[in-house]
């Protein structure tokens, strides 16, 4: 049985083996010991403090299979409250400009890439890493979707607009020709450093050293040109999933690798367009007859549970949950937990 | 040899030279018509009297010609001139004159240990209202060593605007041809204009010739660049004149023209400048009064510069082989008629 | 009245002048410890050996005191300094050194009937790396006319930098104090920083006096700004001196400093500056001998100024009352005692 | 009964008077025979044109009271397929940047407008003048949502983003503070000639003139700041119902008066989410029995017609209209006609 809860201090052991290994290592997933305990206490501290609107909380959730003797942490995922609090979230935002020439009678588009800050204004989905046994599995669906059907309870603790950044294209050595050809030139450091400069310290850095003057896209070497707006091969699958749950492709890319950011207006997501609130019927013959896997999360913010169920409705739109599953997400007959079905896809879906 | 401002007869003569230079001359394009309207200019320069007030403001185009007034009388007009060289009084009056300037922006961040400036080119029109020396070109039969023409054709253009110095603003600039590759293409042009102009190197040179100028606000890149982002071949260019320009830029250079950061926008070739006022053959040239003897020896090697002050419209200017005596020039009746000089009058001249 | 560089015994004095000078003086904050490390930092720089490699990339502050020798020997040092004066070796190595430029930007639109240039400021460190004469100050008590020890105090510094020609780079500048109304408010300011910093222009001012300017390229508006959108008031103030600096401005203008379009940041003040080759001072001072002779007609009114060059840690300047004879300067004894000098030893000297 | 249907170049005459009347003078609507009469013939051949995908068209509705014995025109709006079509749609973007101080351990939100096209990509609702007669009654949501009902049936001819620009705030002299403070300094023109010529000529002459950089706000003069997105009295009501229907303020400005822009994704309009399509159902007895006020219209381009209607239908949801109104939209029995209820409002719905 999968399920996902917030994480706590003792997941640190294994957050640290998460953060080792993803690949390409991710900004917001150090491996860095000190850095991860600070954001797990505050994640915990962001929990169960009365939050009223969006700041620099930051909550981490893990992925929990407790089908072994002993519950394995076996996925993690973390969702920002708002992507700028403390300081400018940066990106690069793709604009086209168009410049035109009654003496020559042309007109051409010339890409220009700006510094932008827009989406310091955004919650931002981000440091998900899944053990690659479960990769590819229904896991990874309860993994990334939870965060949203958390977001969906506590909607004053977010903003309106989510957006998520996709690692960018990487070579054989893991260089970032994006990296190499403008990062490089401004900070003076290589990629994974800055990458992990960004991660464990103050990005305000990049203001610092950035021009403040948008670059030609055409000027850059064929090589960061190729890669801008690209993501990961590792995480092609995951951007089909965010399209799939409502994601779009946004005019940003990321300062660092050129890769993608999807974003999505929070009211447009399926999650919340198709989450429904039902009260808990406990009837453990009828709750394996859902015909479609659903999502189903509490309404607990420190005790927060999200798992996968078959979406089996009683004729007056009760969700029917065996007492198993009732007692893992920590609810009683007669509460109300919110529920989303899944359209099925080509993936084989489990019965929990 | 003999200096004197062009005349409408020399049209052939000036066409010829046109059809010599080919393309790298911006200013003088094969086109009979501009060239005619250039004289028509020109004349017009040349004749305003002095003391009227638009000459302070106004801009104004002083062409002049190199004649060989030694070859027989039979030699028809257009195979006597020998090179041409012009002055234009106010540049980008008529239409924009713009430049790159290549200025430093600080950067500094206490966290990356960082502190440095790095080059950007900004478009400007700083010089704007500046006196240019332009279109100085020799024909390749008068290049013969010792005979000094191309320093009688440079150095000229400083006695003739020391002497109507009211009609000249305190600034004046030389811009200098840049740096080609074997195959005579300007690595700057290929890594940077031509991703903005639908043309090519050369076209975009003739219509700049023609001045018919608008394109370029109209498609030019209007953010800085940061060098850094160019290619090295490219970056190389920034300030470099191309081999052929060597001699003219040391010959400007020892006037004390300096390379203050402005470069040509489709080139990167230097434009070089000085107040006026500090220009060593402004500086160092005086007036004397021309006494006319039988017995002067005739005229031998070049070794004083000499040039008539009555007459804007009727300047001349030659080599006179003799030096300064106290406060008066000897001039041979050759020389006197060559300048077309009384005895008595004032000359101003330039000892090497 | 005798020039020479500071000493550590000259803090009590130097400490009395910073209060003197209160803020406007930028450089010179009321700050023991900073005034302390200012003079050690001073006295590496003159104990710095000719000929050490660092001397062509380093920074450097050499700092001068004026010193009234003429007092009675009881009366105690902080009272015998009567002014002082700097040279900046290298500006903006150690922290930025930020400018407005005032550059030109080109407009025509053929359908407006509209051509013209708009005045825009740029940020800038185009002279991060020239030299800078600063910190000039003369004690009210010592300011009495004839006397010229602003002159001895401005000019001797060109001379030291003609003798120590291998310390300074080839441009040197000095940074005018800007315009202000009558309640000491700086309209420029007023207009301008005052919007992007949060403090008030006395406590910018001591900061960047302080070298801690860091704040300066963390809040400086990025972006050029258009001087056409500034108010009357801001505009008038571009590139104007205070009403105090005027003589300071007259006497760098003299020699050939010259304003080229850079402004303090905070104030609108003009930076003024020249190659240092092409300074009156370093073109016509020149070297000659030193004749001591008890008969030579006692120190009269300064006439000539005259320096040594032997060893830079010793450097003495001062006026001396008689003309050069040839290529010899006679002193009389008290003079000689005064500049430290024996016959037959090469000094530096400038006749007015 | 009123009635919107293509206008004609018969509308001529109707549109000069409208023109004349619109407070203020809208910049898409020019009192200027040869241009409205163009924009008739470009919007008729539009229509007859088999187009599919946006481009320059801009189609022009006109509104008739069917009332009186002789049928009169009272109202015009149109819509433009593409805002940038032929030539760049500027607007001004606001922005927020953050500017922040480790040194003074401050942050800052610095507004900025920066020159923008991103507003090219949408189609827009323009140049709407109505009768002064019928302001306030449904006759102007008629007029308005007409447009969309349009666009609805078409989409293959409009853009995924619809914008409209409300006109910003003028003083009692019909000044904009806005354009006296900013676009004065660049166009040197008042602000009625440059709406003038923005509305009858290219608008090419604005990224000519306009500095590429962006503008701090907190520069900007008093009035200027107060009506940047602000919108004219006389619009607040129009803004008001186009809120209603589903449009967002912008993040854009007008250029020259500030004005705000509106905009939505077309999908997200009222119109679009809650029009149906129905089957037309001739019942003269039932077509008055409806409750809400519906727009309907046929689906017909060159003969399209869209008129208020009592939203009555049949059990079986086919759209009761009277024979009278039938051949008024000119669909007979069993033609489908697309509908809209709209939500009732404040304002008395009189039966149409």
């Amino acid at each position: 049985m999968l399920l996902v809860r917030p994480a706590g201090i003792e997941d640190l052991p294994a957050l640290m083996r998460l953060a080792e290994a993803s690949v390409p290592r991710l900004t917001n997933l150090p491996a860095h010991q000190e850095r991860l305990a600070a954001r797990l206490e505050q994640s915990t501290r962001a929990l169960s403090a009365p939050i009223e609107a969006p700041g620099e909380e930051c909550y981490t959730f893990v992925l929990e299979d407790r089908t072994p003797s002993t519950p394995e942490v076996v996925g993690t995922a973390s969702l920002r409250a708002c992507a700028g609090a403390r300081e400018a979230y940066y990106t690069w935002r793709r604009e086209m400009l168009i410049h035109a020439s009654q003496q020559l009678d042309v007109r051409r588009e010339v890409s220009i890439l700006s510094l932008s800050h827009e989406l310091s204004e955004a919650s931002l989905l981000c440091a998900f890493s899944l053990d690659a046994r479960y990769r590819g599995t229904p896991a990874e669906r309860l993994l990334r979707r939870s965060r949203l059907l958390f977001a969906a309870q506590y909607p004053e603790r977010f903003r309106t607009m989510m957006g998520v950044a996709m690692p960018g294209w990487l070579d054989d050595q893991l260089r970032s020709p994006f990296w190499e050809s403008v990062g490089r030139r401004f900070f003076s450091r290589d990629f994974h450093e800055i990458n992990e400069l960004a991660g464990i310290h103050s990005k305000s850095f990049i203001a610092e050293v950035m021009p403040p003057f948008p670059l030609y896209e055409p000027l850059l070497s064929d090589g960061a040109r190729s890669v801008i707006g690209s993501i990961h091969e590792a995480h092609h699958a995951a951007a089909a999933d965010l399209r799939d749950e409502g994601f779009r492709d946004s005019r940003h890319i990321d300062l660092f690798d050129g890769g993608l950011l999807l974003e999505a207006p929070f009211d447009q997501l399926h999650c919340v367009r198709h989450g429904h609130w039902h009260p808990v019927r406990i009837d453990d013959a009828q709750s394996t007859a859902g015909q479609m896997p659903a999502l189903v999360a509490n309404q607990q913010a420190e005790t927060f549970r999200c798992m996968m169920v078959p979406h089996a409705l009683s004729a007056t739109r009760q969700l029917l949950l065996s007492s198993a599953q009732a007692e893992q997400l920590g609810v009683e007959a007669g509460q109300a937990v919110l529920a989303v079905a899944l359209a099925g896809d080509d993936r084989e879906v489990p019965v929990c | 040899m003999l200096m004197r401002p062009i005349e409408f007869e020399d049209l052939d003569a000036l066409q010829a030279i046109a059809v010599e230079t080919g393309v790298g001359f911006t200013s003088l394009p094969d086109n009979r018509e501009f060239l005619e309207a250039r004289i028509a200019e020109t004349r017009e320069a040349f004749d305003t009297r002095d003391g009227d007030p638009e000459l302070a403001t106004a801009p104004a185009n002083y062409f002049f010609v190199l004649e060989d007034d030694d070859l027989p009388t039979g030699v028809p007009r257009a195979e006597r001139i020998a090179g041409c060289c012009a002055i234009e009084a106010r540049v980008g009056l008529d239409v924009p004159f713009y430049n790159y300037r290549v200025g430093r922006l600080a950067q500094a961040s206490r966290q990356l240990d960082l502190h440095r400036t790095v080059d950007t080119l900004f478009l400007s029109s700083d010089h704007t209202g500046d006196a240019e020396v332009c279109s100085l070109y020799l024909r390749p039969q008068w290049r013969e060593k010792g005979a000094r023409n191309a320093t009688l054709l440079s150095r000229m253009r400083w006695l003739f605007m020391a002497t109507w110095r009211e009609r000249f603003p305190d600034r004046v600039l030389a811009e200098m041809r840049g740096r080609f590759d074997d195959q005579g293409r300007s690595p700057f042009w290929e890594s940077l204009g031509r991703h903005f102009f639908p043309i090519d190197f050369r076209h975009a040179d003739r219509l700049t010739g023609l001045g018919q100028k608008s394109f370029i606000g109209e498609l030019m890149p209007r953010y800085p660049i940061c060098t850094a982002l160019l290619p090295d071949s490219a970056r190389a260019c920034i300030g470099q004149v191309h081999d052929q320009t060597r001699p003219a830029l040391a010959m400007l250079n020892a006037q004390g023209l300096r390379f203050e950061g402005y470069i040509d926008i489709f080139d990167a070739g230097p434009t070089v400048e000085a107040y006026l006022d500090d220009v060593r053959a402004v500086r160092h040239s005086r007036e004397l009064e021309a006494v006319i003897s039988d017995r002067a020896e005739s005229p031998g090697a070049p070794r004083v510069l000499a040039s008539t002050t009555q007459q804007c419209a009727t300047f001349r200017a030659c080599w006179v082989g003799r030096e300064v005596e106290e406060d008066r020039l000897i001039l041979h009746p050759d020389e006197a008629r060559r300048l077309g000089v009384e005895s008595g009058e004032r000359l101003r001249v330039l000892a090497d």
